[in-house]
C-alpha cells in the first residue's frame, strides 16, 4: 500500500525547511537588513502554510498585515536609526553563546519530548463541517469574532489605539533646551575655534566633480591625502566610500604628468 | 508564748465615723497650698497650721470618747471604702482606732502643730515657704495613714507616704547638692527597708489570704516557724529601714540635711519611731518566732550603741542629736524585743522622747537660728546668757534623756533597762553602758552650745527666737519634764488590750537596777565634765588617732561599708549593662543585618542590567520548571 | 496529516526565536526574534484547528497578530527613542537596569 | 442588626486620618484634635455599652476560604486597652502641638499618623478573628515607622529602620504560626477558621501547640521589648520624638502583653505552661536588666525606655505566673504603665524642648526656675517608681504578691527591681532637678510650665491618683478576662493555707 501522500504533506516538506533556513538567517546574518529580510522570506512561507492547513483568512492576514505592514516597519525603522555598523562577531557577555545555544537546545528538547509528545496522536477532523457552518472560512471566523469574541475585539481596538497613541508620544521629540539661535551657534563655533581650533567654517563638499559622481567620493586635499569630513559619517561606518588611495594616485598620476611635462620642456 | 485573744474592733459610731477627717483635712490642704500656687504665698503657713490643729481637735475628741468608754469598745474599725478586690483577696481602706494608734495620732498631731507653729518663725524668710507647709501637711497626713491603718496594705501606703514627705522635706533645699543627695539616700535606704515589708505583706496575702491586723492576729498562731520567722524578719527589716535601725543607719545622719523642723517632726518624734510601731503591730507575729524577737532585741542593742558611739563624736548639733535619736529608738526595739513584758514602755519611751527629742531639735534649731545656720558646735558656747528660754528648755530636755528623776525619760528608759535585764543580762548592761554614754555626749553638747567661752564665728549675733518659736519650745519642755509621770501609773493598762502586753509594777522608788543607772548617768555626766567643762573647748576639732573617735565621727564606716557593697557594684554593672546593650546586643543585631547587606551585595551582581543575560536566565528558569513539571508528572 | 511535524517545526521555530533574542545585540533583530516566536506559537494554533475541527485556533492567532502589531509599534517606538538618546541600537549599551 | 459600635470607634481616627490629607494646613491640628476628641467620646460610649452589657460583639465574612472574619468584640482586657488608646492620643497631641519636621514631615503629617496608628491600634486591641488581628499588628508599623523615622533626632533614620526590622522579624514568625492556624483547623475540623472563639476550642496537641505558641510567643517578646531583644526600644526612644515614643511604649508595646494573654494564653494553654518557666526567668532578667541599665544611663529617653523594659518584666511575670491577682495586676499594670510613661516622656519633651538636650548632664537646678515642670516631673517619676497612691503601686504590688503566691523566690527578686525603681527615678529627679541652678540651665529655662503642658499632664496625673485610691473602677472590669485566662490555661489560685480554717 502506497501511503496516500497529501498536498499539504507535500508543501510542508518543501516549506519547513525553507522557514527553519530563513529563521537560521536571523541568527547568523551579522547585518540586519539582511536578517530582516530572511525573516520576511519566513512569514511569507508561513503563509503558505496556513494556506495548506485551510486558514485561507490568516494566510492573507499574514502576508498583509506581517509580511506587508510589520516587517517593512522593521525596515523602516532600520533605515531611520541607520544601517549602522553590523554586529561584531566577538561577543561581549562572556559565555552567552554556548549557554544560549545550550538553553536553547533544553527548551527545544523540552518542548519537543514534553509537549510535543503529549500532544501527538488524536483524531484528525478537519475544518470542513466548522467552515460549512457559515458557508467558508472567512465567513465562520466572521461570525466568530462578531458573535463569541466579540467583546475581545473591540477590546483589540482599544489596544491599537493605545498603540498608536503610545508610538505618537514615544516619537514626540521633547526639546528640552531652547533651541539655539544662529548668533548663539556662530559664537559657539568661534569658541570651538579659540578653544579647540576646530574649523569653524562650512564642512568641505565631497569630491564629486573629477571622475565620480557619488557622494560617497570623499574630496582630496591639496597635498594629495583625502578630507575625512567631506563625506558623511553614516557613509564611512557604512564602509561605502570609495577607496581613497586609488582616488589619489589618480591624482598623483596626473600631477606626475605635468611635473613629466614641465620637466621635459625644462629640459628643452 | 501567750496566745492572744486579739479583739475584733467594734462599729464605728458617732465621732469615730469622721475619723477619716483626721486625715483627709491635711492632705486637701497640702493640695491646696501646692494647686494654688503663689496666692496662698502669704497666708499657706496658716492653713497648713490650721489643718494641722484641726487633725489634732479630731485626735483629742477621739481618745476622749476612748477614755470614757468601756475598755473593750475602745478599738473602733472605720471602714472607708473597698481598695483592692482582687479574686479572693478583699483589701479594704479602712481606719483602726485604738488605744495604741490614737496615742500616735495624738503625738503626731500634737507635736505636729507645735512644729508647724514653730516652722512659722523658723522658716519666715524662706521663699519657698507655701511648699514647706505643704510637705509638712503631707507628711502628717502620710503618718496619720500610717498609724491609723487597719490593715498592712494600707498601712504601707503611710509608709512609704512618709517616705516621700520625708524626701521632699530632708530634700528642701535642693539647691544644695548635698540635700538632694541626702534626700535621695534616705529614700532609697528605705525602700530598701520597705523591700521586706512588701515582702511581708505578700506573705501575708498568701497565707492567709488578708492582710488586715485582725486577720492576721487571729491567725497568726497557725504559722509554721519558718513562715513565722520569715514574716517577722522581714516586717524587722521594715522596721530597721524606717527607724534607721542597724544595718539601714546610714540615711538618718545624712537627713539632717534637711531644715530643721523637720529633723525634729520626722527624723526624731514621729516617721523614725514607725518602726518601734510596726513591731508593736505585729506583736502576734513575733510572739509565734523567738528567731525573729532575738532579732529585734540584738537590732535594738546594737543599734543603741551605735547611735550612742557616733553621738559622742560628732561636733554637728544635729549629728548628734541624730545619733542620739538612733540610740533611743534603739532602746525602744529592744523593749519591742523582748516581747509582752516591752510593748508598753517601747511605746512609752516612744511617746516620751517625741517629746524631749523635738524639744531638743527645735532647741537647736532656734540655737541655729540664732548663729546664723552654723552647726558646728565648736562655734558655740556661752549662749545660755543670750537664749535664756532656748536654753531653759533645752535643758529640761537633756535631763529628760539622760533620766534624771522624775523627767519624763527617767521612767520611760529604767522601765526598758529593766525589762532588758530580765530578758537578759547581756542586753542589759549594754542598755545601762548606754544610758551612761547617753549621759555622756548630751553633756557634751550642752557644755559646748551653752556653756564655757564664746566661740562664734566673726559677724555672729546671737539673738533670741521669736515667740512662734519660743512657745512650742516651752509646751514641749513642759512635756519633757511631765509626761513621764502622767503616763507611768497608765499607760501599761491602757494599751493591754491593744498589745496584750503584761502589766508590771512601777514604783516612783528606783529597784537596785534603777540605783545602778543613776550610778552610771552620773560617770557619764562626771566624765563629760571632766573632759568638756574644766576645760578649753579647742575651735577645730583635734586630730584624733583614737579608733573610736575616728569610726564615730565617720558614722562607723557606714557610708562606706554601703558604697564598697552595694553602690559601687550596682554603678559597674549598670555601665557594663548599657555596655552591654551597645557593644554585644546591638553589634550582633547591626551584624546580623550587614551580614545580610553584605550578601544583598553579592547577589545584587547578578543584576548585570543586560537584558540579554535576563533572557537566558528566564529561558534556562523556564526550562527548568518544565523539567519539574514533567518530572513530577513521570514520578 | 496530524499536526506533530508542525509541532515540531514551531518547536524549532521557537527555539531559534529564543536563542536570537539571547544572542543577538541589535535591538531590532532580538525584536525580530521575538515576533519569530509570536509566529512559530501561531502556527501550532493554526494546526491544530485543523486537527481538531475547530475555528477557534485561527481566531486566537487572528488576535496574536493584532496584538503583535500593536506591540510592534509600540516597541519600535521604544527603539527610536533609545537610539535618539543613545545613538545606537545595541541592546548590551541600554545595560542601565543595575545599580 | 444594630448598630457596629466597634467598627464605628476604629474608623472615627481613620477618617480623620483622611481628612489630615486634605490641604487644610491652618486649622489641620484643631481639626485632627476633634477627632481624637470624638474618639474619646464613642470610646467612653462603647465603654458605657459594655458596662451595661449591651452586647458589641460584631461578625461579617471577610475571606471565606481562610475561614477569616471582620470580627471585632471587647473584653475587660480590651476595653481598658482601647481606653488607654483613645485617652492617651488626644493628650500626644497637644503635647506635640508644636511639633516640627522637614519638607513633608509637618505637623499636618503628624497628626495623620497619629490617627492611622490610633485606628490601627483600635482594632488590634479589638480584633477577635487571628489573621485579622496579624494584619493591623502588622499594619502599625508602618505608622509607627514613620513617625520615627520622620520626626525626631538625627538618627532617627537608623532607629526607624531598626524598629521595623525587630518587629517584622518578629512578626515574621508569627506568620508561621498563624499559617500554622490555618492548616490545623482545618486538619482538626474540616473547614478552616481563625474566629478565636473556635480556635480555642481545638485541640491541637502537644507539639504543634508548642510550636504554633512560639511563634506567637516570639513577635510578643520583641514586641513587649524583654531582654535580650529590647534594643530597639531604647534607640527609637532617643530618637523619636517624645510623643511618638508615648505612643509606641504606652500603646503598641503593649500589644505584646495584650497578645500573650489572649493568644499564648487564649488558644495554647498547655505550651503556656511548658514555656512558663523560661518565660519567668526572662521576666526577672528583664525586670533587673531594665532597671540597672536604666541606672547607668546618661540620656533621658534611654532612661525612661530601660525603666519600660524592667515594667514589661513585671507585666510578663504577673501573666506567667498564673494567678488571677498576677494576670489582673498585669493587665492594669498595662493600663497604668501607659499613663506614668505618658506623663514620665511628655513632660521630658518639655524639658527637652527647652533645653534642647536629652543628657542627663546638660541639666541641674531646674527645680528652681520651673518648679511646676519639676512637680509634675517628679509626679510622674514617683509614678514609674510605683508609690502607693500611684496606680502603679496597686498592679506592681499585684504582679509581685501573685507572684510570691505561686514562687517566693521568684517574687522576692522581682521585688528588688522595686528599689532599683527609686534608684533611677530619683537619680535622674537629683541629677537634673536638684542642686544649684547651671549656666546653662539658667540660659534655657526661661519658662515654667505653660497652660498647654499643664492640661497635658493634668489628666494623666489625675487619672493615676484616681486608680491608684480607687483602682476597684478598672479592676471590676478587667478581672473577668484574668479569670478567663486562667480558665483556659486550667489553673488556680494557690489557696491561702491558712486562710480558710482560721475563718
Amino acid at each position: 500500500m502506497i501511503p496516500l501522500v497529501t498536498g499539504a504533506e507535500v508543501t510542508f516538506w518543501i516549506v519547513a525547511p525553507l522557514m527553519v533556513l530563513g529563521a537560521l538567517g536571523l541568527l547568523f546574518f551579522r547585518k540586519a537588513v539582511y536578517a530582516a529580510l530572511s525573516m520576511a522570506f519566513v512569514m511569507v512561507n508561513l503563509a503558505v502554510l496556513y494556506a495548506s492547513l485551510n486558514a485561507m483568512f490568516l494566510t492573507f492576514v499574514q502576508i498583509i498585515v506581517y509580511t506587508g505592514a510589520i516587517m517593512m516597519l522593521f525596515l523602516f525603522v532600520l533605515m531611520l536609526v541607520g544601517v549602522d555598523t553590523p554586529d561584531s562577531i566577538v561577543e561581549t557577555l562572556r559565555g552567552q553563546r554556548w549557554s544560549a545555544g545550550l538553553a536553547g537546545l533544553g527548551l527545544l528538547g523540552l518542548i519537543v519530548f514534553g509537549i510535543g509528545g503529549a500532544l501527538a496522536g488524536g483524531p484528525q477532523v478537519g475544518l470542513d463541517d466548522a467552515n460549512a457552518v457559515h458557508g467558508g472560512n472567512v465567513e465562520s471566523l466572521a461570525a466568530l469574532i462578531f458573535g463569541r469574541y466579540v467583546f475581545i475585539f473591540e477590546l483589540t481596538s482599544a489596544l491599537l489605539i493605545t498603540a498608536a497613541v503610545g508610538a505618537m508620544v514615544l516619537g514626540q521629540h521633547a526639546r528640552v533646551r531652547p533651541k539655539p539661535t544662529q548668533r548663539e551657534m556662530a559664537r559657539q563655533r568661534m569658541v570651538d575655534y579659540a578653544a579647540s581650533g576646530l574649523h569653524p567654517g562650512t564642512l568641505p563638499n565631497s569630491g564629486v566633480i573629477a571622475r565620480h559622481n557619488s557622494i560617497a567620493t570623499p574630496a582630496l586635499l591639496p597635498d594629495g591625502t583625502i578630507s575625512e569630513a567631506s563625506v558623511s559619517p553614516a557613509l564611512t561606518s557604512r564602509g561605502v566610500i570609495l577607496d581613497s588611495p586609488a582616488l589619489s594616485r589618480a591624482t598623483a598620476e596626473a600631477f606626475a604628468a605635468i611635473e613629466g611635462v614641465k620637466a621635459e620642456e625644462d629640459e628643452e | 508564748m501567750t496566745t492572744l485573744e486579739t479583739l475584733a474592733p467594734v462599729a464605728a459610731n458617732g465621732m469615730f465615723t469622721v475619723a477619716w477627717l483626721m486625715i483627709a483635712v491635711p492632705a486637701v490642704s497640702a493640695a491646696v497650698l501646692l494647686l494654688f500656687g503663689s496666692i496662698l504665698d502669704r497666708i499657706g503657713h496658716w492653713i497648713a497650721v490650721a489643718a494641722v490643729l484641726f487633725s489634732f481637735s479630731i485626735a483629742a475628741c477621739l481618745f476622749a470618747e476612748q477614755l470614757l468608754s468601756a475598755p473593750d469598745q475602745r478599738a473602733v474599725g472605720v471602714v472607708l471604702f473597698d481598695w483592692i478586690t482582687i479574686g479572693s483577696w478583699k483589701i479594704t481602706a479602712g481606719l483602726l482606732v485604738d488605744q495604741l494608734s490614737i496615742l500616735f495620732a495624738l503625738l503626731i498631731t500634737g507635736v505636729g502643730a507645735l512644729i508647724h507653729i514653730y516652722s512659722v518663725g523658723y522658716m519666715a524668710h524662706d521663699e519657698r515657704k507655701r511648699r514647706f507647709f505643704a510637705y509638712l501637711n503631707l507628711f502628717i497626713a502620710a503618718m496619720l495613714i500610717l498609724v491609723l491603718a487597719d490593715n498592712y496594705l494600707v498601712l504601707f501606703v503611710g509608709w512609704e507616704g512618709v517616705g516621700l514627705a520625708s524626701y521632699l522635706l530632708i530634700g528642701f533645699w535642693q539647691h544644695k547638692p548635698s540635700a538632694a543627695a541626702a534626700a535621695k539616700k534616705a529614700f532609697v535606704m528605705n525602700r530598701v527597708g520597705d523591700l521586706g515589708l512588701t515582702m511581708a505583706v505578700m506573705s501575708m496575702l498568701a497565707l492567709f489570704g488578708s492582710s488586715a491586723f485582725v486577720d492576721v492576729n487571729a491567725r497568726a498562731a497557725g504559722l509554721t516557724p519558718f513562715w513565722a520567722t520569715t514574716i517577722g524578719l522581714l516586717l524587722l527589716l521594715g522596721a530597721c529601714g524606717k527607724s534607721a535601725q542597724v544595718p539601714l543607719q546610714a540615711w538618718l545622719l545624712d537627713a539632717m540635711e534637711g531644715p530643721t523642723p523637720v529633723s525634729a517632726l520626722i527624723h526624731a518624734a514621729t516617721m523614725v519611731t514607725a518602726g518601734v510601731y510596726l513591731v508593736v503591730r505585729s506583736h502576734a507575729i513575733f510572739e509565734t518566732s523567738s528567731v525573729a524577737t532575738t532579732a529585734v532585741v540584738i537590732v535594738g542593742t546594737v543599734t543603741l550603741l551605735v547611735g550612742a558611739w557616733i553621738g559622742t563624736s560628732k561636733d554637728d548639733i544635729k549629728k548628734v542629736l541624730a545619733g542620739s535619736t538612733m540610740s533611743q529608738i534603739g532602746y525602744m526595739m529592744l523593749a519591742a524585743g523582748i516581747g509582752p513584758a516591752g510593748y508598753a514602755f517601747a511605746i512609752f519611751h516612744l511617746l516620751t522622747h517625741g517629746f524631749f527629742k523635738a524639744n531638743m531639735f527645735l532647741g537647736a534649731g532656734s540655737v541655729m537660728h540664732a548663729m546664723d545656720d552654723d552647726v558646728n558646735m565648736r562655734h558655740y558656747g556661752a549662749l545660755a546668757r543670750v537664749l535664756p528660754i532656748t536654753s531653759i528648755t533645752f535643758g529640761m530636755g537633756y535631763l529628760a534623756i539622760i533620766g534624771f528623776p522624775g523627767w519624763a525619760g527617767y521612767f520611760s528608759k529604767d522601765a526598758i533597762i529593766e525589762a532588758a535585764f530580765e530578758h537578759s543580762t547581756l542586753v542589759g548592761v549594754a542598755a545601762l553602758v548606754g544610758a551612761g554614754v547617753t549621759a555622756f555626749y548630751m553633756t557634751r553638747l550642752m557644755l559646748m552650745t551653752f556653756f564655757g567661752e564664746k566661740r562664734w564665728r566673726e559677724g555672729v549675733h546671737p539673738h533670741e527666737s521669736p515667740k512662734s518659736m519660743t512657745v512650742p519650745l516651752i509646751i514641749l519642755a513642759v512635756f519633757s519634764v511631765g509626761a513621764g509621770a502622767l503616763m507611768n501609773f497608765w499607760i501599761q493598762d491602757w494599751l493591754e488590750p491593744a498589745t496584750g502586753a503584761q502589766v508590771r509594777e512601777v514604783s516612783l522608788v528606783p529597784g537596785p537596777i534603777g540605783w545602778a543607772t543613776l550610778a552610771v548617768v552620773a560617770v557619764g555626766v562626771a566624765l563629760s565634765w571632766w573632759l568638756f567643762g574644766s576645760k578649753p573647748v579647742p575651735e577645730i576639732a583635734p586630730v584624733s588617732s583614737n579608733p573610736f573617735t575616728v569610726a564615730g565621727r565617720n558614722d562607723l564606716f557606714g557610708d562606706a561599708v554601703n558604697n564598697t557593697l552595694v553602690v559601687q557594684p550596682t554603678m559597674v554593672l549598670a555601665r557594663g549593662l548599657v555596655a552591654n546593650d551597645d557593644a554585644i546586643i546591638d553589634v550582633g543585631a547591626d551584624g546580623l543585618g550587614s551580614m545580610f547587606a553584605g550578601l544583598s551585595t553579592q547577589t545584587r551582581r547578578l543584576q548585570t542590567g543586560q537584558v540579554r543575560t535576563y533572557a537566558l536566565t528566564m529561558t534556562v528558569g523556564a526550562v527548568l520548571v518544565g523539567l519539574v513539571f514533567i518530572l513530577s508528572q513521570l514520578g | 496529516m496530524s499536526p506533530d511535524n508542525y509541532v515540531y517545526l514551531a518547536a524549532i521555530l521557537f527555539t531559534i526565536g529564543t536563542v536570537g533574542v539571547m544572542t543577538r545585540r541589535n535591538a531590532l533583530v532580538a525584536f525580530m526574534s521575538v515576533e519569530l516566536m509570536l509566529n512559530a506559537a501561531n502556527l501550532v494554533m493554526v494546526a491544530f484547528a485543523l486537527a481538531r475541527g475547530n475555528l477557534d485556533g485561527q481566531i486566537a492567532t487572528f488576535f496574536v497578530m493584532v496584538v503583535a502589531a500593536a506591540e510592534v509599534v509600540v516597541g519600535l517606538s521604544i527603539i527610536i527613542t533609545i537610539y535618539r538618546t543613545r545613538r545606537s541600537t545595541s541592546v548590551d549599551a541600554a545595560s542601565l537596569l543595575k545599580l | 442588626m444594630t448598630f457596629p459600635w466597634l467598627t464605628f470607634l476604629g474608623l472615627v481616627p481613620l477618617v480623620g486620618a483622611g481628612v489630615m490629607c486634605l490641604p487644610i494646613k491652618q486649622i489641620a491640628r484643631g481639626v485632627a484634635m476633634v477627632f481624637a476628641l470624638l474618639t474619646v467620646v464613642v470610646a467612653i460610649g462603647v465603654t458605657v455599652l459594655y458596662v451595661g452589657g449591651t452586647p458589641l460583639a460584631e461578625k461579617a465574612p471577610w475571606i471565606p476560604a481562610f475561614g477569616a472574619w471582620w470580627s471585632v468584640g471587647l473584653d475587660g482586657m480590651a476595653l481598658v486597652m482601647v481606653l488607654l488608646t483613645a485617652v492617651l492620643v488626644p493628650i500626644v497631641l497637644l503635647a506635640e502641638w508644636n511639633v516640627t519636621g522637614t519638607g513633608r514631615w509637618n505637623a499636618q503629617a503628624f497628626f495623620g499618623l497619629v490617627l492611622v496608628l490610633e485606628s490601627l491600634s483600635l482594632f488590634v486591641f479589638m480584633s477577635t478573628d487571628v489573621l485579622l488581628f496579624y494584619l493591623f499588628f502588622e499594619a502599625t508599623l508602618i505608622p509607627m515607622y514613620f513617625l520615627i523615622g520622620g520626626f525626631g533626632g538625627p538618627r532617627r533614620a537608623y532607629a526607624a529602620v531598626k524598629f521595623l526590622l525587630f518587629s517584622l522579624a518578629g512578626g515574621l514568625v508569627m506568620l508561621a504560626s498563624v499559617i500554622g492556624l490555618y492548616v490545623w483547623s482545618i486538619r482538626l475540623t474540616g473547614t478552616p477558621t481563625y474566629l478565636l472563639s473556635e480556635l480555642s476550642k481545638l485541640d491541637l496537641g502537644t507539639n504543634i501547640g508548642r510550636w504554633l505558641m512560639l511563634g506567637f510567643l516570639i513577635a510578643f517578646i520583641v514586641k513587649a521589648p524583654m531582654v535580650p531583644v529590647h534594643t530597639w526600644l531604647p534607640t527609637a526612644t532617643e530618637q523619636s520624638t517624645p510623643g511618638t515614643s508615648v505612643l509606641l511604649v504606652g500603646i503598641l508595646d503593649k500589644i505584646g502583653t495584650f497578645g500573650m494573654i489572649r493568644f499564648c494564653l487564649g488558644l495554647f494553654p498547655e505550651a503556656s505552661q511548658w514555656v512558663a518557666p523560661v518565660m519567668v526567668v526572662l521576666a526577672l532578667i528583664s525586670i533587673i536588666y531594665g532597671a540597672v541599665a536604666a541606672i547607668g544611663s546618661t540620656n533621658l529617653l534611654r532612661l525612661v525606655a530601660y525603666t519600660s523594659i524592667s515594667h514589661f518584666g513585671f507585666m510578663v511575670l504577673g501573666i506567667y505566673t498564673f494567678t488571677s491577682a498576677g494576670i489582673t495586676g498585669s493587665i492594669f499594670y498595662m493600663l497604668n504603665h501607659g499613663f506614668s510613661t505618658a506623663a514620665l516622656f511628655l513632660v521630658l519633651g518639655f524639658l527637652i524642648t527647652r533645653r534642647g538636650s536629652a543628657l542627663v548632664g546638660d541639666y541641674g537646678g531646674v527645680q528652681k526656675l520651673a518648679p511646676v515642670l519639676t512637680g509634675v516631673f517628679l509626679m510622674a517619676g514617683l509614678s514609674g517608681l510605683a508609690l502607693p497612691g500611684m496606680s502603679s503601686f496597686v498592679s506592681e504590688f499585684m504582679v509581685l504578691a501573685g507572684t510570691w503566691s505561686r514562687q517566693p523566690v521568684v517574687g522576692a527578686i522581682a521585688t528588688l527591681g522595686t528599689v532599683l525603681a527609686a534608684v533611677y527615678i530619683l537619680l535622674m529627679f537629683q541629677r537634673t532637678m536638684t542642686g544649684p541652678v547651671t549656666a546653662a540651665t539658667a540660659e534655657h529655662f526661661t519658662t515654667d510650665a505653660t497652660a498647654r503642658e499643664k492640661w497635658v499632664a493634668a489628666p494623666l496625673i489625675a487619672i493615676i491618683l484616681l486608680l491608684g485610691f480607687l483602682p476597684n473602677i478598672a479592676l471590676g472590669v478587667i478581672e473577668p478576662t484574668a479569670q478567663q485566662a486562667m480558665i483556659q490555661v486550667k489553673v488556680t489560685d494557690p489557696v491561702a493555707p491558712l486562710g480558710e480554717e482560721a475563718k
